[in-house]
């Protein structure tokens, strides 16, 4: 690594609570307090105690277990559409830096006509055409994250390649497609993961928006936004069911906030320029 | 039978576009370049000087094919560059290789040292094997005074001066007959632009290498270059023997450019230098078949001057230059 | 100046045309028949074709986007397939809601958020910048739906202040109004205005790091004159860019907010649509938010040319080594 | 009394770990400067020179510490309330920057920014400060007939520019102006331009002249007096014609035979680079601070020389072993 600066203590912070969010979900895949599926309607809305930490709901399933599980949904959707948005954007955006002209203007008109339309409207839409479900949300986020990574790697690649050891690249005989993979990817990486942990917050809070809509997954899948969704209708009886999930999604993005800045100040050479670096010494 | 010059650039153009003020204007272009033409041999050394903005940067990234020019010819060693076939660009490109200025900038700063130098290896002689590279690179390091223990280490592990000498082995390593340096000591304080300008020398006298050095800095290009060619507006005004033309101008802006660096003699003769002139006008202001494109701020300027455009014509042994008044300058 | 504005135009009348046309392709190609959507799969063969006919159905694609344009532009709206009346009948009610929602939103927003984000980039390091940083940092990641629960909570359940939601209308009088948008505009707000602090906050301390600050500090101007002078007018076009952006993201907002609230407005209409499979009003009012959003950014890059006098004098970095 | 003293500046910048010693960036600098005199200060890049600049101005960066005392007019600067130093910033000192493309606020007009100062200082109101700005711009050669005041920085040449922030330096008719590499980033024709105006107002307004420079020309071409800093101190100070003449340290000695000199060098003969590179602040030898690159240094440089020469001469050099001067 070209710094040896350490991350600051909120990015460690932040790295943990990531962290924590992860194992749990992890955890989730193979025990949970209770089967977050299973009504036992004896015991709905009852309160925390000592079977239910967290309390149940309104068909008495255990709200631990949910919150659980509800990570999982959520870290994997998120996964998968910042996944989807890096895949297809970041070439889309190298692409364009390294060739200009038509296919960097129509990169970029594509971009413009992607951010016209309000993230959440589109995956609104999307949704509602082709059904409400976790796969169609992932699809509907990440359609989304394209035309940002998109923008993003472009905007990284495009000074890079006025800079001379690109120019020296080319000289040294390599095609800009090498260049973009060799040079320009390894160069704007810190700024693409600063960009995933954001996206990878953002696509956390779409996510439990969709759910919360209906839009997202669908009973008897858990997820953090369903619960709100469902919590709604308790409001006024049981509020702890709308703050658990809403606290959960707070701290998840709070974390992962968190970490990008951590590591976006860990990576950015601007921070490196000491005193008088106009001219260069010995 | 001779074999064809290195180095022979005819009536090159570049032109750039210009950002029109409105919809509807013409679109307008400046030209960095505005036919040059210059010939270079084995083992010759030829600077280019002028100002910021004269189009010298420019030249050498045409000389080097990074851009190809909008007209005339750059050809090297009998073939032109921007019509090869990539596989014969590749071959060609080994013996034109390029030092940057900005020694940092150069550098990929996430890259060792090793797989920079080794860069024009991998992408223009795949003949030589894997294997070889590493040593080739240590050799072109060691050339430039660079030790192995260099190759594993970062651009921001090492000093700018050290960086230069980086800059200047990834040139090297191809076993180039030209190397295209553009202002390559510029960024470098005065002690350590001595180390790099004592390396281009050792350089040339060891490898019989070539070189076209772009630089500002007229003292700079009077102890490493043997012939020069002074730049104006994206024209060449005057050219030839380097020590002839510095220490006796033929053009006004040659003498304007040496009397304008300050000597540190002035300290005990006193500060004894001629005012200068008005501005130069901006660039997109001088048109072709103007006149003079120096006349705006020449103080040899008579009226003739705005009516024909002086071309470079014989006056010395072989020096040439584009005035009118070219004798009279030289006499005083 | 002139050729900046015409460029910028003409790029959102192309992104306009490109947005229509992905609406209309999308919502006639994609879901298949919208005549079957409408009446459903049981419906008859021939009660089919008569809807297709009375929608225009049978004539070609083409014909029907450039019918479906050349009214928009006229102001003539198509009717709801489930409401019967005219779109702008339906829009227009709802934008009585929405628009003061989004205004009211993001006035909060950027009262809120540029006073902090100067204050803490004034302040960089000390107590007062951590605290702005850190309740901003828990802004960003506070979903704004949840907020509105929160609020509910807070000032409907247990202290009854406000309206838990609905909205009495404009008759009800401005006061009555301005209530029932009040939790929803705050919700909307605030995560906007904590990304917003963050961004001027950035932007005010690379301005303070620029060389012309030192210049004005060096003329004898203190540290906020110099601030206030020679920098806020620079710092505002990052901040700028980024309002413009938020005001898409307040719009999508809406749907959202107008769900949790149980307000009448844009959001709530389309989302209804969507459900209902009421393809026309889809169809118009999501152009008619893309033709926003365009002409929002249209306007920030506007404010750019007034900001940046660069870019008024149509000049690119200078060349300027000469004397 | 000279109007600028620094006596022993040290600037310090906190170690990088927490419980690292401070690393030392100025050295015990000492200068004197006189009513109307012209002082340049040389040297490489890190080598303190722009720091001392900026400690005289009291806008060193935030977390750096400085230490000794700088008087200007007898007062000390270091210890003076943020309020009297805004009333001196501008008004008795001044200060030209190196960069001119980014010296000037993009977003305001330069007839704006030069009468910025006049309102300030001089209580001037609107109208009077715009038209003493005007008289300003005019005198540092950009006559509002052909450059006008209201062009915004981004329509002037660099040259322009350059002339445009000396207009705000001297606009309140200040004692001291500091040049801070004033042409680095000039052409040369622009540069003996911009030197020529600096001279001019130097002699016309009686201003003393701070000239810093990496160029032995420029500091040749403009100051009477002189002082060499390398690794955060002072190594050589005396008239400039004296140390240009016959340099005593021989860091100053290597700088000048390393420069490719038209006159005295021979083309293509390799030139005396000196070997080595600069110590980074806090890895500073505990003598001389020169000892590892020079020819002469040997075991009693492992201590500090100090500045020392003739007696009763003001030619002095920090140096146990000094270059002979010539016979």
């Amino acid at each position: 690594m070209a710094s040896p600066r350490r991350l600051s203590a909120a990015g460690w912070i932040g790295a943990a609570i990531a962290a924590v969010v992860i194992l749990t979900a992890l955890v989730s895949l193979v025990w949970t307090p209770h089967d977050p599926t299973v009504m036992d309607v004896a015991n709905k809305l009852s309160g925390p105690g000592a079977a239910h930490p967290l309390g149940t709901d309104h068909f008495g399933r255990d709200t631990l277990s949910q919150l659980m599980v509800g990570a999982r949904v959520s870290i994997a959707v998120s996964v998968v559409a910042v996944g989807l948005g890096v895949g297809l954007g970041v070439p889309l955006g190298l692409l364009a830096a390294a060739r200009r002209g038509w296919i960097d203007e129509a990169v970029m008109r594509f971009n413009d006509l992607a951010f016209a339309f309000p993230a959440l409207l589109t995956a609104v839409l999307i949704t509602a055409l082709l059904g409400p479900g976790a796969i169609n949300a992932i699809l509907a986020i990440g359609l989304f994250n394209i035309p940002v990574f998109a923008r993003v790697a472009r905007g990284a690649a495009l000074p890079l390649w006025k800079r001379p050891f690109i120019q020296a690249a080319r000289l040294a005989g390599r095609g800009r497609t090498r260049i973009s993979l060799d040079h320009i990817l390894p160069n704007i990486a810190g700024t693409l993961i600063v960009q995933a942990t954001i996206q990878f917050a953002l696509a956390i809070l779409a996510e439990a928006g969709l759910s919360y809509l209906g839009l997202g997954s669908q009973p008897p899948e858990v997820s953090w936004g369903r619960m709100l969704n469902e919590a709604q209708t308790f409001l006024f009886l049981e509020p702890r069911l709308a703050v658990l999930p809403g606290l959960a999604i707070v701290l998840t993005v709070l974390g992962l906030n968190l970490l990008g800045d951590g590591l976006r100040d860990r990576l950015d050479p601007r921070l490196e320029t000491g005193l008088e670096t106009r001219r260069e010494g010995g | 039978m001779t074999e064809p010059a290195l180095l022979a650039v005819r009536d090159v153009v570049r032109a750039y576009p210009l950002p029109r003020r409105h919809p509807l204007a013409p679109a307008g272009t400046v030209r960095a370049v505005a036919g040059v033409s210059l010939d270079l041999a084995r083992g010759e050394s030829l600077g280019i000087v002028g100002e910021s903005g004269c189009g010298k940067s420019t030249l050498s990234r045409l000389v080097t094919a990074l851009e190809p020019p909008d007209a005339g010819r750059v050809h090297i060693a009998g073939h032109d560059p921007n019509t090869l076939p990539r596989m014969a660009l590749r071959r060609l490109r080994r013996r034109v290789q390029m030092v940057f200025q900005d020694p940092m900038g150069s550098l990929d700063p996430r890259w060792t040292v090793a797989r920079i130098v080794a860069e024009p290896l991998a992408g223009l002689a795949p003949d030589v094997p894997r294997a070889d590279r590493r040593a080739r690179v240590a050799e072109a390091l060691a050339a430039v005074g660079l030790g192995a223990e260099a190759l594993d280490l970062y651009p921001h592990q090492v000093s700018g001066g050290q960086r230069q000498r980086i800059a200047i082995a990834r040139a090297l390593v191809t076993d180039p007959d030209l190397v295209v340096a553009d202002e390559p000591v510029s960024a470098l304080d005065v002690s350590v632009q001595a180390q790099v300008l004592n390396l281009f020398l050792d350089l040339r006298a060891r490898r019989g290498l070539a070189l076209l050095f772009v630089s500002h800095d007229l003292d700079v290009v009077r102890h490493v270059t043997e012939r020069v060619l002074v730049m104006v507006h994206g024209h060449a005004v005057e050219t030839g023997p380097t020590e002839a033309v510095l220490s006796r101008p033929a053009h006004p802006h040659t003498a304007a450019l040496r009397a304008a660096v300050p000597r540190i003699e002035a300290a005990w003769e006193g500060r004894a230098r001629a005012r200068h002139a008005g501005a130069p006008p901006p660039p997109e202001d001088v048109r072709p078949g103007d006149g003079c494109v120096y006349r705006a701020r020449c103080p040899w300027a008579v009226d003739h001057c705005a009516r024909a455009v002086p071309t470079l014509e014989p006056v010395g042994p072989g020096r040439s230059a584009a005035c009118f008044r070219a004798r009279e300058v030289m006499g005083g | 100046m002139a050729w900046f504005l015409v460029k910028r135009a003409l790029a959102l009348a192309l992104t306009l045309l490109a947005a229509s046309l992905l609406v209309f392709g999308v919502l006639e190609v994609l879901p298949g028949d919208p005549a079957l959507l409408i009446l459903g799969v049981n419906a008859r063969e021939d009660t089919l074709a008569a809807l297709r006919e009375s929608m225009g159905l049978d004539q070609p694609a083409l014909w029907r986007y450039l019918t479906w344009i050349g009214d928009l532009l006229r102001g003539r709206f198509a009717d709801s397939l489930t409401y019967d009346v005219p779109v702008s009948e339906l829009l227009l009610p709802r934008l009585a809601v929405s628009g003061p929602l989004a205004l009211l939103s993001l006035t909060l927003a950027v009262a809120l958020a540029l006073p902090l984000g100067v204050l803490a980039a004034a302040r960089r390091g000390r107590i007062t910048d951590t605290a702005i940083m850190g309740a901003s940092q828990i802004g960003i990641a506070v979903p704004n739906f949840w907020l509105g629960i929160l609020l509910v909570l807070l000032f409907a359940v247990s202290l009854r202040w406000l309206p838990a939601g609905g909205f009495p209308g404009w008759d009800a009088g401005l006061g009555a109004g301005l209530a029932a948008l009040l939790m929803p505009a705050v919700a909307l707000a605030l995560p906007q205005a904590a990304i917003l602090t963050r961004v001027t906050r950035s932007a005010v301390l690379e301005v303070l790091g620029e060389d012309y600050m030192r210049t004005a500090r060096a003329k004898g101007l203190s540290r906020g004159e110099a601030l206030w002078r020679h920098g806020l007018r620079n710092a505002m076009i990052p901040v700028v860019t980024i309002m413009g952006l938020q005001f898409s993201f307040l719009l999508a907002g809406t749907i959202i907010i107008e769900n949790v609230f149980n307000l009448p407005g844009v959001g709530r209409l389309v989302f209804q649509a969507i459900s209902q499979r009421d393809l026309v009003v889809v169809r118009d009012v999501v152009v008619l938010l893309a033709a926003t959003v365009g002409v929002v950014n249209f306007l920030v890059d506007l404010s750019y040319a007034l900001l940046d006098p660069r870019l008024r004098h149509g000049a690119g970095a200078g060349s300027g080594r000469h004397g | 009394m000279a109007l600028l003293d620094i006596r022993d500046l040290t600037v310090t910048r906190p170690g990088a770990a927490p419980g690292a010693p401070p690393a030392p960036l100025l050295d015990g600098v000492s200068l004197t400067l006189d009513r109307g005199g012209a002082l340049g200060l040389v040297g490489e890049s890190g080598c303190g020179k722009s720091l001392t600049a900026l400690a005289v101005m009291a806008l060193l960066p935030a977390g750096l510490r400085a230490g000794g005392s700088v008087l200007l007019d007898g007062e000390d600067l270091l210890t003076a309330s943020e309020r009297r130093l805004c009333a001196l910033r501008g008004r008795r000192m001044a200060m030209v920057f190196q960069e001119p493309m980014t010296a000037l606020n993009p977003v305001r007009t330069i007839g704006d920014q030069v009468a910025e100062g006049p309102r300030h200082h001089l209580g001037l109101s609107r109208r009077a400060a715009r038209e003493h700005a005007r008289a300003v711009l005019d005198r540092v050669g950009l006559d509002p007939a052909r450059v006008s005041p209201d062009s915004y920085p981004h329509a002037l040449s660099g040259g322009q520019r350059q002339r445009a922030v000396i207009a705000i330096a001297v606009a309140c008719g200040p004692a001291l102006l500091i040049a801070d590499e004033p042409t680095t980033a000039l052409d040369v024709a622009t540069q003996a331009r911009i030197l020529d105006l600096i001279l001019d107002l130097v002699t016309d307004e009686g201003l003393a002249l701070l000239m810093i420079s990496h160029d032995l020309g420029v500091v040749a071409e403009t100051a009477r007096d002189m002082a060499v800093m390398y690794a955060g101190r002072i190594v050589e100070t005396g008239p400039t014609a004296r140390v240009l003449a016959a340099p005593r340290h021989p860091y100053t000695a290597g700088l000048m035979a390393a420069r490719p000199q038209h006159d005295r060098g021979r083309p293509g003969q390799p030139l005396a680079a000196i070997p080595g590179v600069v110590p980074p602040p806090g890895a500073r030898p505990p003598g001389c601070a020169f000892a590892d690159r020079c020819a002469r240094a040997d075991a009693v440089c492992r201590t500090r020389p100090v500045l020392a020469g003739e007696p009763g001469g003001r030619h002095r050099a920090a140096c146990h072993h000094p270059v002979e001067p010539p016979a």
